[in-house]
């Protein structure tokens, strides 16, 4: 439970920094540093392949490709306050919304939680996963292939258009 | 345990969701949706966890997968973009009304 | 008291680590005077000569650090400070934390205790292994990009391509040494390899797997950014590449990060491929040779033996890098990437493939 | 047995210390006397070329991530499978021998029209 309340004290605060820092690269690093924090979630909650493949799969591969994109752009840090306003009113007004709902819930929390159930032999060990992976759910899984391909040629022919045949 | 896992990523969520209301940079934006999707994997896990079912973490593969595909489209979309306009402002990008 | 065990263990790798990197060091630049046929690193000595002969190792394993840590740090004007700092520790916190995983040692029996000779024994080490590797480009596309320079910046762009080109190839050739051995765990991988083949050989990784064991060495050089892979710092190109503005000890945690890689590329080498800690025929109970011969070792000893194995191993397989390190001249980047992504990439896919039938046929231990 | 991740926690906080010593080493340790030249960027002597803003780098760089996402996927989707191989025998190497197929397609493609081509 300790562990539980570091992290929420150190994944919030990341969090915000990926939204609200100027630079996109700090935005970027900072969401690295969530990946991470919620990979160290996935272990505290059994899921171990999960939170290496968490960080094999988020945090080395697809914040690396956000992070060439951004210097490709070499961007400029933004310029704070010129977002539409209206879209910015809505925004803050949701969080406020969903802070009201959470101070909600705490209000009529349980005291006693919901009893925790003894986990399975084997919960959460490679095996066991790869089983359900390669028999129940087959099929999302070779559709999976499908959807990369398509994300690849896709990507591949519109990155490619701007610099011309 | 799982509650407060749940609460955690309710609030990831929520933090997310204000990113991509907020900002105007369009890489911004993405990285924020990639918050609320890491949110979500917390509560799949957090509930596989409840259940004594393997299938939440399963789940996580695909939207992983999910998530690789749609920044590699997205951030080529945004380069495309970047390359006729020079701007990466979300305001400004009106592709599909001309 | 199981804490304390561990914590000792922890340090026992990082110590290992720590230390093997700073020999490197030394060893670099006596190895490659050597192989240029000159004298090298002779000056710095630890007794100022009264000892009859030179104790050089001393100069880089307790002066250069010393130097290069009382040097100025110079952070160019334009660049940004948090950054500039955070990279360097980006590019080494990771590799650091990964020679946690690695087996210097089976089982070790004292005081009642069982204790795995192993930092952190994960059973899913090898993913462990692979996601701290895949966390190092950050230090050197962030370091490339802090320093605002043009030459910086097309280094760590380089760099960072080329090393999650050769990834790839890295995690392929990995795949087909997990078909092997069925496990994720560098323990029961280097356990595995104590078996006999034909009642003779050790069941060493590469009698199964030599392709792998080729793909993955080529492809964790070209990880660790040295010749004949360093494009990312050429230094006749590109000044240092990513590091060129970096000085004192920035400049040298960015150097030492390379020794680390080399390290671990060793490391896992020897766990993967040569037995890790088995010495041939040594058993928990003495040498069984083949032929009904046996020697009785004492317990202890055993544990001692299979210590030094490794660390025998882990040296051998670093100087390795070194020698091709200074024998072979740096590829085109055309041909690096061409290497990563035309030549290795398919080749792992085959072995996995090939690997795969095998195991179906054989069970892939007997296919000898 | 304590838990391996205790281990791998310890070992964070050990290796954490250790950088951060290492990398602040000159900071505290160094002189500090910047001048105005040593400052400047360093490009061989050459006057500096200015600051990286607004430059441009070759859509390749970024080919090259796009296509390494994908093969990470497939890395990564490979590793439970080779641990149960045995068990699901050669249903499994089918059902991966698609998989890996329909990838290799992709390959192909982006072979094809060059975006493996360095000159």
């Amino acid at each position: 439970m300790t562990l539980f309340w570091i992290l929420a004290c150190v994944t919030i605060p990341a969090a915000l920094t990926v939204i609200l820092h100027r630079n996109p690269v700090y935005s970027a690093l900072a969401l690295v540093f969530t990946l991470f924090q919620v990979a160290i979630m996935f272990v505290a909650l059994d899921a171990h392949l999960i939170a290496f493949l968490q960080i094999i799969i988020y945090a080395g591969a697809i914040v690396v490709l956000i992070l060439f994109a951004i210097m490709l752009l070499s961007l400029e840090p933004e310029e704070p306050g010129d977002g539409r306003s209206s879209l910015r009113a809505a925004g803050w007004g949701a969080a406020a919304l969903l802070g009201l709902e959470l101070v909600a819930i705490a209000a009529v929390f349980p005291d006693t939680p919901a009893a925790e159930k003894p986990l399975p032999e084997g919960y959460g060990s490679v095996a066991k996963i790869a089983e359900r992976l390669f028999t129940t759910h087959l099929l999302p899984f070779e559709l999976t292939s499908v959807l990369l391909l398509v994300a690849v040629v896709g990507a591949v022919v519109m990155a490619r258009r701007r610099t011309g045949p | 345990m799982t509650e407060h896992y749940l609460v955690l990523a309710a609030i990831l969520f929520a933090i997310g969701g204000l990113g991509v209301l907020i900002r105007r940079n369009v890489i911004v934006i993405l990285m924020s949706v990639e918050l609320m999707l890491n949110a979500v994997n917390v509560t799949f896990v957090a509930l596989a966890r409840q259940h004594g079912s393997m299938d939440g973490q399963v789940i996580v593969f695909f939207v992983l997968t999910v998530a690789a595909a749609e920044v590699a489209v997205g951030l080529a979309i945004i380069l495309m973009n970047f390359a006729q306009r020079k701007t990466i402002n979300a305001d400004e990008i009106r592709l599909l009304r001309g | 008291m199981e804490v304390l065990i561990s914590l000792a263990k922890v340090i026992f790798a990082f110590v290992i680590v720590l230390q093997l990197t700073l020999v490197l060091l030394w060893v670099e630049r006596k190895g490659s005077a050597l192989i240029q046929d000159r004298v090298g690193a002779n000056r710095a000595n630890l007794f100022g000569g009264l000892l009859p002969f030179n104790l050089g190792i001393v100069n880089t394993w307790m002066a250069d650090p010393l130097k290069l840590f009382h040097k100025e740090d110079i952070v160019p004007a334009d660049a940004d400070r948090f950054l500039h700092w955070l990279a360097p520790w980006i590019a080494i916190f990771p590799l650091f934390v990964t020679f946690t995983v690695i087996p210097f040692g089976d089982v070790l029996i004292a005081g009642g205790y069982t204790i795995n000779l192993q930092g952190a024994d994960l059973n899913l080490g090898i993913l462990y292994v692979l996601a701290m590797l895949s966390m190092a480009v950050y230090g050197v596309i962030v370091g490339g990009w802090a320093s605002n320079s043009r030459y910086a910046f097309l280094g760590g762009v380089r760099g960072s391509a080329q090393m999650v080109s050769y990834e790839i190839a890295m995690g392929l050739s990995l795949v087909s040494v997990v078909l092997t051995f069925g496990t994720l765990d560098f323990q029961e991988i280097a356990r595995a390899q104590g078996d006999l083949l034909f009642g003779v050989f050790p069941a060493w990784g590469f009698f199964y797997q030599p392709l792998a064991l080729l793909i993955f060495f080529i492809a964790g050089m070209a990880e660790s950014k040295r010749a004949p892979f360093d494009l990312p710092e050429a230094e006749s190109e590109l000044v240092a590449g990513f590091y060129t503005e970096y000085s004192g000890s920035k400049q040298s945690v960015f150097m030492m990060a390379d020794f680390v890689e080399v390290a671990i590329v060793a490391g896992l080498v020897t766990t993967l491929f040569f037995g890790g800690w088995q010495v041939p025929w040594l058993y928990r109970d003495g040498f069984h040779f083949p032929g009904g011969f046996h020697v009785f070792v004492p317990s202890l000893l055993v544990t001692v033996l299979q210590v030094l194995s490794f660390l025998v191993k882990l040296f051998l397989f670093c100087w390795l890098q070194i020698l091709i390190r200074w024998s072979l001249p740096r590829l085109r980047y055309d041909q690096l990437m061409d290497l990563g992504w035309k030549r290795l990439l398919p080749l792992s896919l085959a072995n996995v493939a090939i690997t795969a039938v095998f195991v179906l046929l054989f069970d892939g231990k007997t296919v000898w | 047995m304590l838990n391996p991740y205790v281990a791998l926690l310890m070992s964070f906080a050990l290796c954490a210390l250790v950088a951060t010593i290492m990398v602040c080493a000159s900071w505290i340790l160094g002189p500090k006397h910047p001048t105005k030249t040593k400052l400047e960027i360093f490009e061989t002597g050459n006057p500096p070329l200015g600051s990286l803003r607004g430059m441009r780098f070759p859509v390749k760089f970024y080919l090259t991530a796009i296509l390494f996402i994908v093969f990470d996927i497939e890395v990564v989707f490979m590793y439970p499978w080779a641990v149960i191989f045995r068990q699901l025998g050669w249903a499994g190497l089918a059902e991966m021998a698609v998989f890996v197929a329909v990838l290799t397609v992709g390959l192909a493609y982006v072979w094809r029209v060059g975006a493996l081509e360095w000159e």
